[in-house]
């Protein structure tokens, strides 16, 4: 594939998606979102890599973002387990109303 | 790679602890549903005896160290040590969690499971030579201690624990990748020999900034995995609201993993940057001391005490990395050793007190346990005293050598700063010597039980440690010592 | 030492084992026994000073023996050292022997009292610190025996437990003292920086050669140092108001401590330093003019007292002025001469009172008294001796010694002389006063008088004879010629006239007033209005002092040193750094509001934080 | 482990294990004939010295911890050797002291007052800056819980405060000591003044006086030295009889004994260019000190006040750097052991038979308790210096050694011995003398055997210590000798360019 788009857009590309997910995680208030938010930075981490690994004409890039999505299949699976309980015992998904332990 | 794709058997011998805790972890799991109720305990056992063949394995790994699997893991001494003392600190966890899971009536195999993966997480963490080892074995760690965190799913204080616990350690892990993401397509390699080979190398070196930001962004991920100010914020609420025993693994395990994966990335990967990281260490380090320490100083939950206080041993560990040099680093991983034992010692006397449903976890609770149960207070003293770090104890000898080790890097204000603020420390550890001794006895230790046999054992033998840490510290500090420099 | 050694510690140790068998064991003897040891060990130490100095001869030169080592530092070396010379064989012979005198009285006079066996162990203690006092042979010595007798004075003015004010004048003797002793110190200590040496010999023998100091230097300064001390135990302005109150104490005590012996161990130890106050003329002027203004001073105190034994105090406070205006005008000998005929007279007419005060069951006061010559003759005989003998009447004791001093005092500056006439008519006006308000006149109390013991007015007959005619035996000037060289001039016969008719004319003054017409006293202190009651308050100097440095310092150190410097200052930092260790710890704990969002935000911010500071930094 | 030092040292160590396992019954028997023997073991450390003079006789120097070397070594010389009797002396008076007042937790008390012996001795005698750090630190625990748990009302204030002020100095020391360990390489004692000695070790202006002030501060605390007093008089009120006598006796002497060991030696120039200041907080200290416990209501504050007081001639004496002030200042410390100590058991006898502290609750004791009352006199009359008894020699030779520097320095400090006859015969005067009330009467017997036995050996050597002094000044002497010599020897090399005033140590 002709480089026609330089590896630079890419990786401006992901730290935009990074931000917009900090972003996310900062200034959404329901739980689930909140943890789609990090999602979305897990996976501009993917594109990084992926651009980098493109870059560098290796595979390392590549594989490592597979086990970055095994990962995060994983965190889903143990988070969304958590926020059910959560929302079980608290019969809310604001982010706000889970702050009981403070101080 | 292709051509020794399948692994050896030097490499299965120095995956071997990791091996033995995921099998025996998924025996247990297997096990759980064929179990009756009031045999749950007997898994304990297994999961004890299966972190005992960990310990045996990682003796075996030690005796043939190199590399594995393609150079992604390295057991060498350090990783040995570190491996030791998870695998330890999970030995003494599981031993106090027997007394709790009974109480709470909430008895199954997937608690000993848990703590079996997020040890071998942590067994991967301490050996990675490889940043994509390191990302997984620090998942693999964090996943299970989410769940542990909020084990019991009826309690709320347990579900909110676990919901910070995991959404802001993804959050920061989401920093650690992106770091590891760039350091990656700056070096073009995931090996930390490799990154510190090319970062040594004027002329394919990349650019400054690149590495710069790589090193900060795995600083976020690493200095919140030790709860190292400013990131250190999560750290009392989850330790409050988890489980006292999961309080205590957490507070020694993974954060010893975390500490010894943040020295081998950064005195072996970003090692030529070091006189860009220190400085930064150097602030993290008083802050998180200030900050745990002036904290502390207020609470009056021991979970909650112990919880800043934790962030103050961070902030003196710290100090030793700042050092920079392989007597900070012989001093970091004396410290999480005696660290280790003096807090879950006192964990564990805060598991037993606490009782059914956590009722009992104010300091005032503790009034004349000196005389109700004069062993475990005095148990407790000892564990307290070597967190203030009275001479004798390994608390001592561990801030001894940190700041040792700091002065020695020329860090002299932050030495005093931090064996200041080790006073002011002392105000809120006494303060719990004072109410277990100096007030009189109240209703809260009046129908105290005398401590399970695993608390016991946890309390005893972290005792002993922490006394013989204290008087022969060469024990340890000499092997530590012989490891350190395999660091650099 | 040309002499073998006379074993001189046998002199003070015999009344310390006096003190030590009492203390330990009087409580369960009989007062009979206690009595006899006391006496015995006191009698004991005269007999050995005059057998002494009988196989010391002519004592031409001081006699040291050394014992041991009391402290070695450096080159700082004192030794146990005890000494006798000339002047101390004068000061031996008079403390051993008007101390066994004492002691015999007080037998009889403490009879009756609680706790004779302490009273007698307390007495036997300070014989063994007086004696240690006169024979030290080097300063350090001295003080032992200074602090020593300081200590018994205490003990002994503070003997009646259980009555306030006893306690309290025993308190302020001690502190009176110390603060004399701090003087006393400080010259030994200038001392020991220019001499090297406490001892006597040492530094005499260095001070000798020195040039007569026109200037305040070192020796100036040592002296008046030592005088300061002096003042402090001889009772001068103005630390003499501890005398007095000192008053408290039995009458023996009074007797042997507060008139005969203790008080004039400032005379003593100025007359041992002559050797430095010759070379310091500014010390000397301040000596005479403080010893001047003493003698005036009390007097005139003295004059209005109406009780007997505050009258002798002042009188003695007086008397020990002259004494110091002797050495201060470098009539030294004179000085030790008062100092002898004083304790004879002064120590007979405590005694006298103190029997008088006996007869009437413990009254003081003189207005309820008179008419007693009757009632207690043998009592008015002897204090009739001792009246003659302070009132200067030739040719008895005092008018010997007071001679004396007046004469050098004339030959220093005429002015000195009037000023000491003057006060030796009030001396003779305030005793006659005394004994016409005693003796004469009508009997004005409600006590049945009877006469002393034997044991008592025994001694008091000796002292009687002594007072009579010591003056005229001892010619104590000769005796000390070695050691203080007699001032040459003329013995004018006019000036001894003018203070023989001074002192006649107190006397019949006061048989005007106190005899002839007793309505006038009153008629006159009415009429000197404002002056009356400032003397008869005594100037007001307790009142003042009490104002001026006892309350500020008490108020002072209360209030604004423990309550606003101590508790709040000094503490309130320290508690401050506590407080403000536990606001900042609260404030920490403001960031932890619990909200997950807002700890994302502190990562975030961190994480920015360190970017910059790593990543930015390095991309310069 | 055959040398006599090691079992004096040991033995209150396996006491305190044995007192912790053996029953209840027996803590205070097991206790008090243990620490008599350690007593009567103490003694013969005197031997070496009558025998063979002066030096560091009993060394024991084994390594302990190979990195950093790290070694026990101890031993014992003449600044040392009245200090560990004293230590010994005191611990069995304070079991019999207690025999009654401690009425719970018999054990642990007992547990802790060996534990602080231990403690203490180390402290005196240790020959490794390390060791010696050690040792300090182990007696603050026992003494915090002596004053915690048996304490009077306000003692957990008075506890905390006492570990809090402590620890914050001794933490500036520890960094001072690891700084000189990565400079030269050693924590000996010895091999440090060897070394600097020889000018194998040497540190700038700058270093020296850091290192001067770290040491200076944590010894300044202990002693304590105005204005870092304020937890003296909480902690001695506070604590029980025992702990107040141990604290005052020995404790105290932890700082003023560092002083002369370490920070005299060890960094001469600092000390004199820093004598100023020093010797002017001194004597602030003992006027001040002497004017606030003029005005205690309460017994023991004012004897702790005065102990401010008696301690400023300590340091006053340390720092006129020569033979007589070190010498006094040594002195000094034993013989505020032995008075302080003995005020403070006397005045522990009153409260055990009238349960108050307050002066104006006495009055008159002399009457009922004669005994009682002259012992408490003679106590008295030791503290304020009187001549014959052990005060004296020492502030005599503390103030004439000031005087040879400065005259003025001892005009101030001799103030404090005249205000020091103010308060205590004051107070002797409230508590003792007067009319007793019915009430009083009652309750205040005589001393009983037990507390004869506690106070009469102390009696004895404040009589003995103020006339017989070549018993004990000559050891002291020849140690401070040395020190002083170091001192000198070590100012005079690093003076290139001789400081005209350090030399003549104004």
């Amino acid at each position: 594939m002709p480089s026609a788009v330089p590896v630079s857009w890419y990786l401006i590309l992901s730290a935009i998606l990074f931000g917009l997910g900090v972003a996310g995680f900062l200034f959404r208030r329901n739980i689930i979102t909140v943890f789609m938010s990090i999602e979305l930075m897990l996976n501009a981490v993917n594109l990084s890599l992926v651009a980098f690994s493109y870059q560098h004409n290796q595979t390392d890039g590549h594989i490592f973002s597979f086990f970055v999505m095994v990962v995060a299949a994983a965190e889903a699976a143990v988070g969304l387990a958590i926020i059910l309980t959560v929302f079980k015992n608290r019969s809310t998904l604001a982010i706000d109303d889970v702050s009981s332990l403070k101080n | 790679m292709g051509d020794n794709f399948v692994p050896t058997a030097a490499d299965m011998t120095r995956f071997l602890p990791e091996l033995i805790l995921t099998v025996i972890g998924t025996l247990i799991m297997v096990l759980e549903p064929l179990t009756r109720e009031e045999n749950k305990s007997r898994l304990g056992v297994i999961a004890l005896a299966g972190l005992v063949a960990a310990m045996w394995g990682s003796a075996v790994a030690a005796a043939d160290p190199g590399t594995a699997f393609n150079q992604m893991l390295i057991v060498d001494g350090f990783g040995t040590f570190f491996r030791f003392l998870c695998i330890g600190v999970g030995i003494l966890t599981v031993l106090a969690s027997f007394a709790y899971l009974n109480r709470e009536h909430a008895n199954s195999g997937e608690y000993y499971a848990l703590i079996l993966y997020s040890i071998a997480g942590q067994c991967v963490m301490v050996t990675a030579n490889e940043l994509i080892m390191l990302f997984i074995g620090l998942e693999i760690s964090s996943i299970a201690s989410y769940v542990l965190a909020g084990y019991l799913r009826d309690d709320k204080r347990n579900n909110e624990s676990a919901l910070k616990y995991f959404l802001l350690g993804s959050f920061a892990t989401a920093f650690l990748l992106y770091g590891i993401a760039w350091i990656y397509g700056g070096t073009g390699t995931t090996n930390l020999t490799e990154i510190h080979r090319v970062l040594t190398n004027r002329d394919i070196a990349p650019l400054a900034g690149i590495v710069g930001t790589s090193a900060a962004l795995m600083f976020v991920g690493f200095a919140f995995k030790v709860a190292a100010a400013p990131f250190q914020i999560w750290a009392p609420d989850v330790y409050q609201g988890a489980p006292a025993p999961v309080a205590a693994f957490l507070s020694a395990g993974p954060k010893a993993a975390a500490f010894a994966i943040f020295l081998r990335v950064y005195l072996t990967a970003f090692d030529t940057i070091a006189d860009r990281w220190q400085p930064i260490v150097v602030v993290s380090a008083l802050a998180t001391m200030i900050v745990g320490n002036f904290a502390a100083l207020q609470q009056s939950n021991i979970k909650r005490l112990l919880a800043y206080s934790s962030i103050a041993h961070a902030g003196y560990v710290m100090c030793a990395i700042a050092a920079h040099s392989q007597i900070g680093t012989q001093a970091v991983m004396f410290y999480m050793v005696s660290y280790a034992f003096m807090n879950v010692g006192a964990f564990a006397a805060v598991t037993h007190f606490a009782r059914q449903g956590e009722r009992y976890v104010n300091t005032e609770d503790l009034a004349g346990l000196g005389v109700r149960q004069p062993a475990t207070a005095a148990l407790l003293t000892v564990f307290l005293l070597s967190l203030i770090g009275v001479p004798l104890t390994g608390g001592f000898f561990g801030k001894f050598y940190v700041f040792k080790a700091a002065l020695d890097a020329n860090l002299v204000w932050l030495t005093i700063l931090g064996l200041l603020n080790s006073a002011v420390a002392a105000y809120y550890y006494l303060r719990i010597i004072v109410v277990m001794y100096f007030k009189e006895p109240g209703d809260s230790t009046a129908n105290l039980q005398p401590p399970a046999m695993g608390i016991q054992a946890v309390l005893w033998g972290s005792a002993a440690a922490t006394l013989v840490l204290g008087i022969f510290p060469s024990w340890v500090l000499d092997y530590a010592g012989r490891s350190a420099n395999l660091v650099k | 030492m040309e002499h073998a050694s006379q074993q001189l510690w046998l002199i003070p140790l015999l009344p310390l084992l006096g003190f030590l068998i009492n203390g330990l064991f009087g409580r369960r003897f009989p007062n009979l026994l206690v009595g006899l040891i006391a006496v015995g060990t006191v009698f004991g130490s005269f007999l050995w000073v005059v057998k002494s100095l009988q196989a010391l001869g002519a004592l031409e030169h001081a006699h040291v023996e050394h014992y041991y080592t009391w402290l070695e530092s450096g080159n700082l070396n004192i030794g146990v050292d005890l000494m006798i010379d000339r002047l101390t064989a004068v000061m031996l012979l008079v403390v051993t022997g008007i101390g066994t005198l004492i002691h015999i009285y007080a037998t009889g006079y403490m009879s009756h009292e609680g706790g004779f066996y302490r009273f007698f162990a307390y007495l036997n203690l300070f014989m063994f610190f007086m004696l240690t006092l006169v024979l030290g042979a080097n300063y350090l010595m001295v003080f032992v025996g200074w602090e020593g007798v300081g200590l018994c004075s205490y003990l002994l003015i503070g003997f009646y437990t259980l009555k306030k004010s006893a306690g309290d004048a025993a308190k302020k003797a001690f502190i009176v003292n110390r603060i004399g002793d701090f003087g006393f110190t400080l010259a030994m200590f200038l001392m020991f920086v220019h001499f090297g040496s406490f001892d006597f010999k040492t530094v005499f023998d260095k001070v000798a050669p020195m040039a007569v100091e026109q200037t305040a230097g070192p020796l100036t300064w040592i002296a008046l140092l030592l005088f300061v001390g002096a003042a402090g135990k001889s009772a001068q302005i103005p630390l003499y108001v501890w005398l007095p109150d000192a008053m408290e104490g039995p009458t023996p005590v009074s007797a042997l401590i507060h008139a005969a012996t203790m008080v004039t161990a400032g005379v003593y130890m100025v007359a041992r330093s002559s050797v430095i106050f010759l070379r310091a003329p500014e010390a000397m002027d301040v000596v005479a003019v403080v010893g001047l203004a003493t003698a005036v001073m009390a007097a005139t105190i003295g004059l209005a007292q109406n009780d007997i034994k505050k009258v002798f105090a002042y009188s003695t406070v007086s008397q020990l002025g002259y004494m110091f205006l002797a050495c201060g005008v470098g009539a030294f000998s004179a000085g030790i001469y008062h100092v002898v005929t004083h304790a004879f007279f002064k120590a007979l007419l405590f005694l006298g009172a103190g029997s008088v005060i006996h007869a009437l069951e413990g009254e003081q006061d003189m207005r309820h008294m008179g008419g007693l010559m009757s009632k207690i003759p043998i009592t008015f005989a002897v204090l009739a001796c001792a009246w003659v003998a302070i009132a200067g009447v030739p040719p008895f004791a005092g008018f010997y010694s007071k001679d004396e001093i007046l004469l050098a005092a004339h030959h220093h500056h005429p002015w000195m002389y009037w000023v000491g006439v003057a006060t030796a008519a009030m001396t003779a006006f305030y005793v006659s006063r005394a004994m016409f308000m005693t003796f004469f006149g009508k009997y004005r109390g409600h006590h049945h008088p009877h006469e002393s013991p034997f044991v008592m007015w025994g001694p008091l007959a000796v002292l009687a004879v002594l007072s009579l005619a010591g003056g005229w035996y001892f010619k104590i000037p000769h005796f000390l010629e070695p050691l203080f060289p007699l001032a040459e001039g003329a013995h004018d016969e006019t000036l001894v006239y003018i203070s023989v008719a001074a002192g006649a004319a107190g006397i019949g003054l006061a048989w005007l007033f106190y005899v002839a017409s007793p309505a006038l006293p009153d008629s006159i202190a009415n009429s000197l209005g404002g002056l009356y009651k400032l003397v008869y308050n005594k100037y007001f100097v307790d009142e003042a002092y009490n104002a001026a440095i006892v309350n500020p310092l008490v108020n002072g150190s209360r209030s604004l040193l423990w309550r606003v410097m101590d508790a709040g200052v000094i503490d309130g930092a320290v508690n401050g750094v506590g407080s403000l260790s536990r606001s900042i710890g609260g404030f920490v704990r403001l960031f932890q509001s619990g909200n997950i969002r807002s700890y994302a935000a502190w990562v975030t911010l961190g994480c920015v934080a360190v970017l910059v500071a790593l990543g930015m930094a390095g991309g310069r | 482990m055959t040398n006599l030092l090691n079992w004096v040292l040991a033995l209150p160590l396996i006491g305190f294990v044995a007192v912790i396992a053996l029953p209840k019954s027996v803590a205070r028997m097991v206790t008090l004939l243990l620490s008599l023997v350690v007593f009567v073991m103490s003694l013969g450390l005197v031997a070496p010295f009558l025998e063979r003079g002066n030096g560091n006789w009993f060394v024991t120097d084994v390594p302990w911890i190979q990195s950093p070397e790290i070694r026990y070594h101890i031993s014992l010389d003449g600044l040392s050797l009245w200090l560990v009797i004293l230590s010994t002396l005191l611990t069995p008076i304070c079991v019999l002291i207690s025999w009654k007042y401690i009425d719970t937790r018999v054990k642990e008390f007992h547990a802790f007052l060996l534990l602080l012996e231990f403690g203490l001795i180390g402290v005196f005698v240790s020959m490794d800056l390390f060791l010696f750090y050690v040792f300090w630190e182990v007696c603050l625990v026992p003494m915090y819980f002596l004053i915690g748990i048996w304490g009077h009302d306000r003692r957990i204030y008075a506890a905390v405060k006492f570990f809090l002020y402590t620890m914050a100095g001794s933490v500036l020391m520890l960094v001072a000591i690891i700084y000189l360990y990565n400079k030269a390489g050693t924590f000996d004692y010895v091999n440090l003044i060897d070394l600097m000695q020889r000018g194998r070790l040497t540190f700038t202006q700058t270093e020296q006086f850091y290192l001067f002030l770290a040491f200076f501060f944590a010894f300044a605390i202990k002693v304590p030295l105005f204005p870092l007093h304020t937890w003296l008089p909480d902690a001695h009120v506070e604590a029980p009889t025992a702990g107040s006598v141990m604290l005052a006796a020995v404790m105290l002497k932890m700082g003023t004994y560092g002083l002369v060991r370490f920070c005299v030696p060890m960094f001469p120039q600092a000390a004199r260019q820093n004598a100023d200041w020093i010797v002017t907080l001194a004597i602030i200290g003992i006027i001040y000190g002497a004017l606030v416990a003029l005005v205690q209501p309460n017994m023991k504050k004012l004897v702790a006040y005065s102990s401010v007081s008696h301690l400023g001639f300590v340091v006053l004496g340390i720092f006129s750097f020569n033979q007589q002030g070190l010498d006094g200042a040594v002195y000094q410390m034993l013989n505020h052991g032995i008075s302080t100590g003995a005020l403070f058991m006397l005045v522990g006898f009153l409260y055990e038979r009238r349960h108050s502290l307050e002066i104006a609750d006495y009055g008159g004791v002399s009457t009922p308790a004669p005994a009682l009352t002259t012992a408490f006199i003679v106590t008295t009359l030791a503290s304020v210096g009187l001549p014959t008894l052990n005060n004296f020699v020492g502030e005599f030779l503390v103030l004439q050694a000031s005087a040879l520097v400065n005259i003025w320095w001892t005009v101030f400090a001799a103030i404090g011995v005249i205000l020091s006859a103010g308060y205590m015969l004051w107070m002797v005067q409230r508590t003792f003398f007067g009319e007793a009330t019915e009430d009083l009467r009652h309750h205040m017997a005589d001393l009983n055997p037990r507390e004869v036995a506690a106070i009469v050996p102390l009696l004895f050597l404040m009589l003995w210590m103020g006339v017989k002094t070549q018993t004990f000044l000559p050891y002291i002497s020849q140690a401070n000798a040395r020190i002083l010599q170091q001192s000198q020897s070590g100012v005079e090399f690093r003076a290139a360019t001789p400081n005209p005033e350090a030399a003549n140590g104004r």
